[in-house]
C-alpha cells in the first residue's frame, strides 16, 4: 500500500514540476490538469469523497479547460520564442529550495496527534468542557456513520453557513470582475 | 438495499476459519471480484458500444428508406469488427503541423472519461450465489455515484479541446471551440437536472435513487418531468449528437478530429458511443426507475427468487436504456442542426433559467407532499 | 494560425473582444461546396467579414468543345453542364439550333419536351433539397427525395435509354415516344407526387430548428437580385415574378397553366419554399401536358446534315437553376463556330457575397445550398 | 503514507507554486502556478481532516476551490485585458507603472 502512496505522491509532484518547468504553456496547463486528476484521487483515498469530486468537476472540467482556452487564445509562435523563465529564476529557485528544505524538514519532522487540537484544549479547561467536547465528538462519530458527502454539507449548511454564503459572494464578484476586464476597452 | 448487501457479503469471514482462508477470502473481496467485474462490465460496455453503432446505422436505416448496413455477417451483425478491423488497418497520419505529444494524447483523454463512469451504475439489484453470499451488480457503488459520473464526464472535453487544437488546423481549431463553449453552456442545465433527481432520490448513489423510486412506487420521470426534459436535450448537447452536433457539423467545419485516421480517430468515435450509452444508462436509473421492473413487486421477488429478479432487472435496464439510444437516434434522423449561437442562447436563456427553477420546485415538492 | 491583422472596428464582436481576422478556405475539397468551388472567407470568429469565390477547379471547356463537333455531335455534351438537369441543358441547345435553323418543331414533340423538361426540373429540385437539408444537417431528409428522383430517373431510362445524362432530344424534334406502359407509370407516380411534397414539407418547412436555421439568413434585396441579374427560384425567392416560361413562353408553355411561385424577404427559407412549391407546380403542368398530348409527328424536317446558315441566335429556357440561354454563332459550315452559354449557376454564384456577408460559417453553407448550384454548369 | 508525507507533499506543491508565480514570464503559467500553490493548501486542510477525522479541513478545501474559480475568473479577464493591451501574455509587457 505504502508504495502505491509514494507513486501517487511521486506523480503529483512529477506534474507540479511539469507545470512550472515545462516550456510551452500548454503543456504546463496539462500536466497541472493531470496533476490535479492525481490529487483527486488523493482525497478519494483521503476519504474526502466530496472535494474529490468537486476537485474533479470544478478544477478539472471547468477551470482547466479555461486555461486551455486562455493559452489558445494567446498562443503565437513569437511567444514560444522568448525566454520563458526570468532574469529572477535562479535567486527564486534558492530562496524556494532552501525554504522548502528548511520548513519542510521541520514540517517532516513534527508530530501529528491524532487528536483534534479542541479536545486538548478542552481536557485542559477542565472536565465540564471536556464533556461537552467529547458530547462534540460524539455527534461527529454519529455523524461519521453518514455518507461523506452527506457530512459535508451537513457541516457546509450549519456549522460554515455565514462562509458559504460568503464564498457565494465571493465568486459571483469575481464573475463580473472578469467579465468587466475581459469586456472593457483599457 | 446494497448496504443490506454489503454487510451479508462479510458475513463469509467468521472466526473458525483459518487464517489462510481468510486471506484468500479478503484478497478475493478486494481484488478478485472487483477485478472480474471490471473485465466483465469493460467486455459487456466495449460490445454494446459496438453495438450500438450498428444499432444506430440500421436504424437509420429503417428511417431513410434503405437498408443500412446488412452484408457482412448475418444482418451486418459483424460490421463493427468489420469497422474496427478497418480502423486498425489504416494509417495513422500524424500531420506536419500538428504537436505530436499532445495529438496522440488527446484521444485517450477522450476515451477514458468515457468508460469510467460505467464503474458506478448499478445495474441489478445483488445476485445471490448458493453459499449465501451477495455480489452487487455494481464495480463501485460509491457515495458519490451519479457526482463522479458528472465529474468524469466533465474530463472528456479536454480530447475534445486538445484535440483541436493540437491538429496545427483551422477547421478542428473552431471545431473545438465551439465545443469547448458548447459543453460548459449544457454542463451547468445537466448538473442542476441531475441535482433535482438527486433532491428527490435523497442520494447520490444510483443504486438508493432507484430504491427511492420502488419506495414511492412511482418513477422520478413524474415529479422531475421538467429535469427530464433538460437533461434529455442537455445531455443530447453534451454527447455532441444531432441535433447540436456543431463541433463535428460535417458540412460545416467537419470537425475536431478532421486530421485524424485510423484507431486514434476510432478512439473519438468509440468514446462518443461511450458517451451515448452511458448518458442513456443514467438517464434510465435516474428517471425510469433503472432495474426496477415495472409493474412487479420487486421486494417480493427479490425476496422469493433473488437471482431471477436480478436477471429480470439486467434486462428491464438494457430495454429502458435502449429506449433513450433510440430516441437519440430517432431525433438524429428528423432534426437539422442548430446554429452555434442558436446553440448557446438555449443552453443560456432557456435551458439554464428552466433548471434552476425546477430545482426550487422539486425542493418545494419534497418539502411539502413527498417527505 | 492566424494572420496578425487586426479585425475591423465595424465587427460586432469587436467591442467584446479584440479577435483576430482569419482567412479560412472553404473548399475547394469540402463537404457543402457541391464539388470544386472554393470560398475564401475573411472571418471576425465564426463571422464572415467578406468572401470571395475563386472559380475554375472544374474547367472542361465545354463551349470550346463544341466547336470541334457538329452540331448534331455537340448536343450531348451541353447534358454535361448542369448534370443533374440535363435534359432542360439538351433543350437548350436545340431550341437554339431549331431558332437559326428556322426549324418548326412539331406539337407533339413540343408536348414531350415540356413531360421531360418538367420531369427534369423535379429530378433536380428534388437532389437539390436533400443536399440542402443535408448541408443544414437534416440528414434523413438526403434519402426520401432520393426515393422519388429515382423514380423519374427510371422513366428516362424507359425512354430514353439514359439515366442521368440522356441526350433527350435531336435537333428539330424528339427521338422517341412515349414507350408502351411508360404514361401510366408517369401518372402514377404524379399522383402520388404532391402527397411525398407533403412529406418534405412536413418534416422541415414548419420544423423550428429549420426556420430558425433558414428565415432571415442569407437575405438579399430584390433590387440587388436584379442588379446581380439572378434568375430562377433565386431570383424568385426575392419576390421578383420573372420566369422564362411565363415571360418569354416556349415548347408551347403558354398552354400550361400554372403559377409561378414567389418569396417575400429572400432568404434561404423563401429560396427553399420557392423550390418545394415549383415542383409541385412542375407536376400539374406535366399533368396537363399529358392530358391533352396531341397526336403527330415527332420530329421537324431536318436534314441529315444540318447546316445552318451563317447567322446567330439566341435562345432561353428557364432550367432548373434559372434562366439558361445559349447564343450560338454558325458560318454556315456543319460545326458551331461559337456556342456561349449563359448559365445560371454561374450567374446565381454572384449573389453569394451579398448573401454571406455578416453571417456564420454555419450560414454560408446554408447559402451555398439555397442557390442550388452545380459546379459543372458554374465552370463549363 | 503518513500525515507528515501528505504534509511535505502539499509544501513541495505550495514551494514549486511559488517558484513559478516568481520564474515564470508567461502570465498563465503564473496562474496556474498559482493554482500548485491552492493545491498544496488543500492537501494539507484534507490531510489534517482526515488525520483527525473532523470535516473543517474538507469544508475549507471546498471553499479553497470556490476561492480558486474565482481567482480564474479574475485571472483570466486580467489575460484578456493584458493581450488586448499589449498583444502579450508575457507578464514583462506590463511594465507602464515601473520607473
Amino acid at each position: 500500500m505504502a508504495f502505491l502512496w509514494i507513486l501517487l505522491a511521486a506523480f503529483i509532484a512529477a506534474c507540479a514540476l511539469g507545470v512550472v518547468l515545462s516550456r510551452s504553456p500548454i503543456t504546463s496547463a496539462v500536466s497541472l490538469l493531470a496533476g490535479f486528476l492525481g490529487v483527486g484521487i488523493l482525497y478519494l483515498c483521503l476519504r474526502a469523497e466530496f472535494v474529490a469530486a468537486a476537485q474533479v468537476l470544478v478544477y478539472a472540467g471547468g477551470i482547466m479547460v479555461l486555461y486551455l482556452i486562455g493559452v489558445m487564445f494567446t498562443d503565437s509562435e513569437a511567444l514560444r520564442l522568448t525566454r520563458q523563465a526570468h532574469f529572477q529564476a535562479w535567486p527564486a529557485f534558492f530562496l524556494v529550495l532552501a525554504l522548502f528544505l528548511w520548513m519542510g524538514h521541520r514540517l517532516y519532522r513534527s508530530e501529528f496527534t491524532a487528536e483534534p487540537p479542541v479536545l486538548r484544549v478542552a481536557v485542559a479547561a477542565g472536565a465540564d468542557q471536556e464533556a461537552s467536547a467529547k458530547t462534540a465528538l460524539a455527534e461527529r462519530a454519529g455523524l461519521a456513520k453518514e455518507s461523506n458527502p452527506r457530512q459535508v454539507s451537513v457541516a457546509l449548511f450549519r456549522d460554515f453557513l455565514y462562509p458559504f454564503e460568503a464564498a457565494s459572494v465571493l465568486l459571483t464578484v469575481a464573475v463580473l470582475g472578469g467579465v468587466f476586464l475581459a469586456k472593457k476597452e483599457v | 438495499m446494497s448496504r443490506l448487501a454489503r454487510s451479508a457479503g462479510n458475513r463469509g469471514s467468521t472466526p473458525r476459519e483459518a487464517k489462510r482462508a481468510m486471506t484468500y477470502e479478503v484478497l478475493l473481496n478486494t481484488v478478485g471480484w472487483p477485478l472480474a467485474k471490471i473485465v466483465v462490465l469493460l467486455a459487456a460496455v466495449l460490445t454494446v458500444v459496438a453495438y450500438i453503432g450498428w444499432f444506430e446505422r440500421r436504424l437509420l436505416g429503417l428511417f431513410q428508406s434503405r437498408l443500412g448496413p446488412n452484408r457482412v455477417g448475418p444482418l451486418g451483425l459483424l460490421q463493427p469488427v468489420a469497422d474496427g478491423l478497418k480502423l486498425f488497418l489504416k494509417e495513422d497520419i500524424v500531420p506536419l503541423n500538428a504537436r505530436p505529444f499532445l495529438f496522440k494524447l488527446a484521444p485517450v483523454f477522450a476515451f477514458f472519461p468515457a468508460f469510467l463512469g460505467f464503474a458506478v451504475v448499478s445495474w441489478a439489484l445483488p445476485w445471490a450465489t448458493p453459499s449465501g453470499r451477495h455480489h452487487g451488480f455494481v464495480v463501485a457503488d460509491v457515495d458519490l455515484g451519479i457526482l463522479l459520473v458528472l465529474a468524469v464526464s466533465s474530463l472528456g472535453i479536454f480530447g475534445i479541446i486538445l484535440g483541436g487544437w493540437s491538429s496545427g488546423s483551422k477547421y478542428p481549431l473552431m471545431g473545438s471551440l465551439r465545443s469547448a463553449s458548447q459543453m460548459l453552456a449544457y454542463e451547468i442545465p445537466l448538473t442542476l437536472s441531475v441535482i433535482a433527481v438527486i433532491l428527490l432520490g435523497g442520494s447520490f448513489r444510483l443504486s438508493d435513487i432507484v430504491a427511492a423510486q420502488q419506495k414511492l412506487g412511482a418513477y422520478f420521470i413524474l415529479p422531475g418531468l421538467l429535469a427530464f426534459g433538460v437533461y434529455l436535450i442537455s445531455a443530447v448537447a453534451e454527447t455532441n449528437r444531432v441535433p447540436f452536433d456543431l463541433p463535428e457539423g460535417e458540412s460545416e467545419i467537419i470537425g475536431f478530429h478532421t486530421e485524424y485516421s485510423g484507431m486514434r480517430f476510432g478512439f473519438f468515435f468509440v468514446a462518443e458511443y461511450a458517451n451515448m450509452v452511458l448518458i442513456s444508462v443514467i438517464a434510465a436509473s435516474l428517471f425510469l426507475g433503472g432495474y426496477d421492473l415495472p409493474g412487479v413487486d420487486d421486494a417480493a421477488l427479490y425476496a422469493a427468487h433473488p437471482n431471477l429478479a436480478s436477471a429480470l432487472g439486467v434486462f428491464a435496464f438494457a430495454a429502458k436504456s435502449a429506449l433513450f439510444a433510440y430516441f437519440y437516434v430517432w431525433i438524429r434522423a428528423t432534426f437539422p442542426r442548430y446554429r452555434y449561437d442558436q446553440l448557446l442562447r438555449i443552453g443560456w436563456v432557456v435551458l439554464l433559467p428552466i433548471a434552476l427553477a425546477n430545482v426550487a420546485l422539486v425542493a418545494l415538492l419534497k418539502l411539502w407532499l413527498l417527505r | 494560425m492566424a494572420v496578425e491583422t487586426r479585425a475591423e472596428k465595424t465587427s460586432p464582436l469587436r467591442e467584446v473582444l479584440e479577435t483576430r481576422q482569419y482567412e479560412l478556405n472553404m473548399g475547394p475539397q469540402h463537404p457543402a461546396t457541391h464539388g470544386v468551388y472554393r470560398a475564401v472567407l475573411q472571418l471576425d470568429g465564426e463571422r464572415v467579414l467578406a468572401m470571395e469565390s475563386v472559380l475554375g477547379y472544374l474547367h472542361r471547356g465545354i463551349e470550346k468543345w463544341a466547336e470541334y463537333r457538329t452540331w448534331t455531335q455537340a448536343t450531348p455534351i451541353f447534358d454535361r453542364l448542369d448534370y443533374v438537369g440535363a435534359v432542360l441543358n439538351g433543350h437548350g441547345y436545340v431550341g437554339a439550333v431549331e431558332k437559326l435553323l428556322g426549324v418548326e418543331v412539331p406539337r407533339r414533340a413540343q408536348y414531350i419536351r415540356v413531360v421531360l423538361g418538367e420531369l427534369q426540373r423535379i429530378a433536380n429540385h428534388l437532389l437539390w433539397l436533400g443536399t440542402h437539408a443535408l448541408d443544414v444537417g437534416a440528414m434523413s431528409m438526403l434519402f426520401y427525395p432520393m426515393r422519388e428522383r429515382e423514380v423519374i430517373l427510371d422513366l428516362f431510362e424507359a425512354m430514353l435509354g439514359q439515366r442521368l445524362l440522356p441526350n433527350a432530344y435531336p435537333i428539330g424534334g424528339v427521338r422517341f415516344d412515349f414507350p408502351k406502359g411508360w404514361e401510366p407509370v408517369c401518372r402514377r407516380f404524379l399522383a402520388a407526387f404532391p402527397g411525398r411534397v407533403d412529406d418534405y414539407e412536413g418534416l422541415l418547412t414548419g420544423n423550428r430548428i429549420w426556420r430558425q436555421r433558414t428565415i432571415g439568413v442569407g437575405v438579399i434585396s430584390a433590387k440587388d437580385a436584379i442588379a446581380l441579374s439572378l434568375s430562377g427560384p433565386t431570383l424568385r425567392g426575392s419576390g421578383v415574378n420573372f420566369d422564362v416560361r411565363k415571360a418569354i413562353p416556349y415548347s408551347s408553355y403558354g398552354d400550361f397553366e400554372f403559377e409561378v411561385p414567389l418569396g417575400k424577404n429572400g432568404d434561404v427559407f423563401d429560396r427553399y419554399l420557392c423550390r418545394v412549391r415549383e415542383m409541385r407546380q412542375s407536376a400539374r403542368i406535366i399533368q396537363q401536358a399529358l392530358d391533352g398530348m396531341p397526336e403527330g409527328e415527332l420530329r421537324g424536317k431536318v436534314g441529315k446534315i444540318i447546316r445552318p446558315p451563317v447567322g446567330e441566335a439566341y435562345y432561353t429556357v428557364e432550367a432548373a437553376k434559372g434562366q439558361l440561354g445559349y447564343y450560338i454563332v454558325s458560318d454556315g459550315g456543319e460545326k458551331p463556330w461559337r456556342v456561349h452559354v449563359k448559365s445560371p449557376s454561374f450567374v446565381n454564384l454572384q449573389g453569394i457575397e451579398t448573401m454571406s456577408r455578416g453571417n456564420l460559417i454555419a450560414d454560408v453553407v446554408a447559402i451555398i445550398g439555397s442557390l442550388d448550384i452545380v459546379l459543372g454548369e458554374v465552370d463549363r | 503514507m503518513g500525515t507528515s508525507g501528505l504534509v511535505l507533499l502539499g509544501f513541495l506543491l505550495f514551494c514549486l507554486g511559488v517558484f513559478g508565480v516568481l520564474s515564470r514570464r508567461n502570465f498563465i503559467v503564473v496562474l496556474l502556478s498559482a493554482e500548485l500553490i491552492f493545491a498544496g493548501a488543500g492537501i494539507n486542510f484534507v490531510a489534517f481532516s482526515d488525520l483527525w477525522r473532523n470535516l473543517t479541513g474538507q469544508v475549507f478545501t471546498v471553499f479553497l476551490i470556490a476561492v480558486a474559480a474565482g481567482e480564474a475568473a479574475v485571472g483570466l479577464g486580467l489575460l484578456v485585458a493584458l493581450y488586448r493591451l499589449k498583444h502579450s501574455a508575457n507578464v514583462d509587457a506590463a511594465r507602464d507603472l515601473k520607473g
